[in-house]
């Protein structure tokens, strides 16, 4: 069902402190849609998805998640989700995988990835099970499903990370650099991966600096900078002559090097 | 060794026999007794404050020369150091809370003298018939632990306290029900109860309690032992013993002879 | 009313005198920690050798004296430790008593307990520093000297100082059981109080209260300290869950 | 050495190790839900509660046990309001006095060792469970709890042999646990060295043995931490 | 001065209990060469390194530092260095950029550039801290040097290290991953200091994943795979005809992705 807005953000702003962050960013993303969001290191990616699930409060802004308004409650100067209960829900169905991975040390890989499908969405645990192997054998790591996350090399958390993140079956994925610890095979198969659930028609937003999945995976991509999105396009478009001056120096040396 | 200077040692702490003012000397009865004994025994001695828990092992271990601590004289303390003869020996007795049931129980008023293992005292066996099933409380480890145990151990609950004082706060607290102890003590612990507490009961006098308090010396100075014991002969035969009970405990508790 | 002039300064007031054994609290605690902190660090050392020995002896020390009361330690030095002394003395010649002057005997008593405490605090402060630290000095070429002086040992202190808090809470405590050497410090002077005037609460009160005084200080230091040390961290590593 | 002497004292000794493992497990038990509803108040981002908290833990980390367990046991009787409610009949009995006044002192150092247990629970761990929407009870049962708990492990068992030696204080109010009848025992006897070496060596075998425990505990605790049990694929 | 052989490997082995991880390599380099190590995650590259520079000892083979050999004892199967003091001296002659960088937290970055020359060197104080200040402008981070690490984004730590490393001066640069923190910008910038150090007749060996550096700074590439040395060669010949399979496959995503 092509059309349907999972996503939609209007004019999310961020401040810490007097820094501010998230000057005013816009976005829509339909069903099946994969946008790439680039930017220089400090430029406010990771901010903005954070600011998506709520892990940061925005200053201001608006957010719907398939459809459903976030309500927020302004009081003396400062916003805060009004209901706990929506915002639990509403994270449910947006999936994170984080810069750092984040997995729980204390449990398996495998224990990692039913936690949420058995305590979050309760459903019974031999069918979570079934599932979460499906899943880490789609990322190539079943082998490792009984390792503790300290066990694994930085490449197998992040595949582990992903596929706790796919368990949940959420509405929208939000990837936060999902390749930046692998090597250049791994990178391909990760990205095979997310290739495979583009065409599935999950809804995607990845931060990356890996310019050949901007270009060949994605179909729309956001570059930020300042906090603001200084441009943003088809992929074609953004890497051939359409792009701006500032984008253009971005991937200088990507565009250049090689 | 020839004893021209000796240190004696003290609690500081357990009024009225010794105790500590608030500049930091020493008080009460045992401090100014000190000071007649070894001027009679041509000693210049230092008192010195310490623990009541360690005093035994320290004296033996060499840290001062004397107790004076009002130690009773016991078999048992008897065979780790020596005592000089006694200066003081003090009647026992009950106490109770001055509205409690027990108040006034048979004999109170009345002096009964005792030796060690007597049974079948009349006075004693009317105590038992009044005090069945009540919960006394003695301080461990004394003459006067050992008499309650021997003669209400059966008939009572007993309760053992690291200190006097502590069992007087829960006297008052109404934890226990009795309290048995050193008339001179309890009487001049009643003052600072406010006359919440009594004395119930008759004194107790005699043997029972051994000979009484005396200095406590290392088995090893039989010459220190002697000086002290020949002071104190002397400060009994004049009065000054007397004297001293009479201004700290208003009782004389100079041992009869 | 009559009872707080009890605390007061006059000539029937205690005030002077508790403030005095506050301090020599103080003093005892700080010379134990003092003690302390040089065998903990040997011990802690030891521990950390390799060598199986030494690590034994070091894993003796820490149990034992963190496993028996702290009373028992104190009588077995104050005690045991004048006995020493006296029949060194004689061995030499010497007639008559030598003691260990209860200032002595408890610090050394609680600096002893205090070591094992401040051994496992060292030693887990030296776990924490990261391994790529102490291998980044290796690769420019510092030797064993130089990487303990100049990369170990400014890390240990700053990881350790929570730890240390800890051990001045307990070796302050600790020191409330010197009084059975008849040393003046804050407990047995509120227990003298106590007896000689029988105001028991009062004093047990009072004597509590600089108790709170003298930790929230020495908290105060301690947090101070850390503060500092920690300038090199991050502030969200201290924010909490 | 009087082996007769130490072999009568340990039989008398070890009559009262009853006594002391009663104290202990009682007052670690009590002590511990204390600690819980303590901690929770002082991590709550509440600031009346937290400023309780905070004033309980310093109160009872601050002060020596001794005088906290001498005022709940002779100070509480002193107030009539006490003396005449229905509390009276459980406060008058010793026992009771003596666990309330260890598990009330335990609880302060406690809820300190669980704080920095959960302050040592990475943010990062926190905030995965949040993107998938856990929150509030699930969350603390899930990730907090036992993330915090390996942590505070080992400051925990030091806690826990540190109060099996405080439980020596319970003779103040009347309980006679191994350390007092120790003590009875040298008001009688004058052999200080032999009874407490013997009085020594129950506290270091039943430390040793709480200690080997925790030991233990951690150990299966911390299977996330170990080298991996199969060597890893290159 | 090319041609002075500043690094000579012969047959080093190494393994971690029964796992054998390196399974002799050798490798030479010049005056001047920058080698890029290539390799999936887990063939040995880090290992490899730290062997050079002895943070571990390897089971067999010879290592040689600006002709120096390395004295090495062997007592019942196992080898240690025979003299410390060499070893000291080999190392301050060999800079390591880590690839967790290992920045020491309780220095600033100042003083953590200055710490080796200061202590190790000892040359003094005062020029030790214009050269740290100079080395910091040149790989711009110089309005950092008086923050801790831990104030720092991870491509700002990358880069201090690397300054770290070179206040050295060492004949023989190991870098293991140097941009792996960075994003495409900050990858250019790092490349350029590392060219800038090549022209300067730098000898460096370069573990890294980005396939434009080894094409396009190195002078050589080794390809490493389970412990052995696949294969090696000029840029220009691995990358285009002369590849093996496996090095093919290896950098298939790269190869294709573009
Ligand atoms: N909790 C915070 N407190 C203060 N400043 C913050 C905080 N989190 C982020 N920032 C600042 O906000 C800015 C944006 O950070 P963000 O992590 O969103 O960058 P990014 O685009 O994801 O960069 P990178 O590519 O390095 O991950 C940075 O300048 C950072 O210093
Ligand atoms: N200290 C160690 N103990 C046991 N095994 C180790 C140790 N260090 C490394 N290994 C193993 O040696 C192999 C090679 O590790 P190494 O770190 O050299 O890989 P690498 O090529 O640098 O990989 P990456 O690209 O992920 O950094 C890995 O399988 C790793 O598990
Ligand atoms: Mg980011
Ligand atoms: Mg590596």
């Amino acid at each position: 069902m092509p059309g349907v807005t999972r996503l939609s953000v209007r004019n999310i702003r961020k401040s810490f402190g007097t820094h501010e962050v998230l000057r005013g960013i816009s976005l829509d993303a339909e069903d099946g849609d994969v946008i790439s969001l680039l930017g220089a290191s400090g430029s406010g990616k990771s901010t903005f998805l954070r600011c998506i699930n709520m892990l940061e409060t925005a200053s201001d802004g608006e957010i719907w998640v398939d459809g459903e308004h976030i309500e927020m409650v302004h009081k003396n100067g400062r916003s805060k989700p009004a209901s706990q209960k929506q915002v639990d829900h509403i994270r449910s169905e947006l999936g994170m995988v984080f810069q750092s991975f984040n997995l729980w040390s204390h449990m398996t890989i495998l224990q990692n990835v039913i936690e949420g499908p058995i305590h979050v969405l309760k459903r019974p645990r031999a069918d979570c099970i079934a599932e979460a192997e499906a899943l880490l054998e789609k990322v190539g790591i079943a082998d490792k499903r009984h390792a503790y996350p300290a066990h694994l090399s930085g490449g197998q958390q992040q595949r582990a990370a992903i596929a706790r993140a796919l368990a949940m079956k959420p509405k929208v994925m939000l990837f936060d650099e999902p390749t930046s610890a692998l090597d250049p095979e791994l990178v391909g198969e990760v990205l095979r991966v997310m290739r495979a659930l583009a065409e599935e028609g999950m809804t995607m937003l990845v931060v990356t600096h890996e310019m050949s999945f901007a270009r060949n995976v994605s179909n729309r991509v956001v570059f930020m900078r300042e906090g603001l999105v200084e441009s943003s396009g088809k992929p074609d478009e953004m890497f051939t002559g359409g792009a701006t001056p500032a984008f253009r120096q971005f991937i200088g040396h990507f565009g250049s090097g090689q | 060794k020839d004893w021209t200077k000796a240190t004696i040692t003290l609690e500081g702490a357990y009024a009225p026999w010794n105790l500590t003012n608030a500049d930091g000397t020493l008080g009460g009865f045992e401090p100014e007794l000190a000071k007649v004994l070894c001027e009679r025994a041509k000693i210049e001695c230092t008192l010195v404050a310490s623990d009541w828990d360690g005093m035994i092992p320290a004296l033996n271990a060499g840290k001062f020369d004397v107790i004076m601590d009002a130690l009773s004289i016991t078999e048992e303390r008897k065979q780790v150091i020596d005592f000089t003869i006694p200066y003081a020996a003090t009647p026992a007795a009950f106490a109770t809370a001055k509205d409690s049931p027990l108040a006034k129980a048979a004999g109170t008023g009345a002096t009964i003298k005792m030796t060690p293992g007597q049974t079948g005292v009349k006075e004693i066996d009317a105590l038992k018939a009044a005090f069945k099933g009540k919960t006394i409380g003695i301080q461990a480890a004394t003459v006067y632990a050992k008499f309650v145990y021997d003669n209400f151990g059966d008939i009572a609950e007993i309760r053992e306290y690291k200190t006097g004082a502590d069992r007087d706060l829960d006297l008052q607290n109404g934890r226990i029900d009795l309290g048995f102890d050193d008339a001179v003590y309890f009487a001049n612990a009643f003052k600072s109860a406010n006359g919440a507490l009594d004395f119930t009961g008759p004194e107790i006098v005699g043997s029972i309690w051994g000979e009484g308090e005396g200095l406590g010396v290392r088995k090893a100075d039989t010459d220190l032992r002697d000086k002290f014991s020949e002071a104190i002969k002397s400060a009994l035969a004049d009065g000054t013993v007397k004297n001293l009970s009479m201004k700290w405990f208003q009782v004389d508790v100079s041992p009869q002879q | 009313m009559a009872s707080l002039e009890l605390l007061g300064f006059g000539s029937t007031g205690w005030g002077a005198l508790l403030i005095l054994a506050t301090l020599m609290t103080l003093a005892v605690t700080a010379t134990a920690l003092a003690i302390g902190a040089v065998l903990g660090a040997i011990v802690a050392g030891a521990k950390l050798s390799g060598n199986p020995f030494l690590v034994a002896l070091g894993n003796v020390y820490t149990t034992v004296f963190r496993g028996v009361p702290e009373l028992l330690i104190i009588y077995l030095i104050y005690f045991g430790g004048s006995s020493a002394v006296t029949s060194i003395g004689k061995a030499m010649g010497y007639e008559g008593f030598l003691g260990l002057p209860s200032f002595a005997a408890g610090a050394l008593a609680v600096g002893i307990i205090s070591g094992s405490y401040q051994a496992e605090v060292f030693r887990g402060a030296f776990l924490a520093i990261s391994k790529g630290e102490l291998e980044a000095a290796s690769a420019i070429g510092m030797h064993r000297a130089m990487r303990f002086r100049r990369i170990i040992m400014p890390q240990v202190l700053r990881l350790a100082i929570p730890g240390l808090g800890n051990v001045w809470q307990l070796s302050l405590k600790d020191s409330a059981l010197i009084s059975v050497t008849g040393l003046a410090e804050l407990m047995r002077t509120s227990q003298v109080a106590a007896g000689s005037t029988r105001q028991y609460f009062l004093f047990f009160i009072a004597g509590g209260c600089l108790y709170l005084i003298l930790t929230s200080l020495s908290d105060r230091i301690f947090n101070g300290a850390e503060r500092r040390a920690n300038r090199s961290m991050p502030a969200s590593a201290m924010g909490q869950a | 050495m009087d082996f007769t002497f130490l072999a009568s004292t340990m039989v008398t000794l070890l009559k009262a190790v009853p006594t002391t493992l009663i104290l202990f497990s009682l007052s670690i038990f009590f002590g511990g839900l204390l600690a819980l509803v303590i901690v929770s108040m002082r991590v709550s981002g509440n600031r009346v509660l937290s400023g309780i908290a905070k004033g309980y833990i310093f109160v009872f980390r601050g002060s020596p046990l001794l005088i906290q367990m001498f005022l709940v046991f002779y100070g509480l009787g002193q107030f009539g309001v006490i003396r005449y409610s229905f509390l009276w009949p459980f406060l008058r009995e010793p026992m009771v006095c003596a666990v309330l006044s260890l598990a009330l002192c335990t609880a302060g150092y406690t809820a300190e060792i669980f704080r920095g247990g959960i302050r040592a629970v990475s943010p990062k761990e926190i905030e995965a469970a949040r993107s998938i929407g856990m929150s509030g009870f699930l969350l603390v049962r899930r990730i907090l709890a036992p993330i915090a708990f390996r942590h505070a492990l080992p400051a925990y068992s030091t806690e826990i042999v540190l109060m099996m030696k405080s439980t020596a204080l319970a003779s103040l109010v009347t309980v006679w646990e191994v350390t007092g009848v120790a003590q009875r025992l040298i008001s009688q006897t004058y052999r200080t060295m032999e009874v407490f070496l013997c009085a020594a060596i129950i506290y270091l075998v039943l430390n040793f043995i709480i200690l080997q425990g925790m030991a233990l505990l951690e150990y299966s605790l911390s299977r996330h931490r170990r080298a991996a049990p199969q060597p890893l694929k290159a």
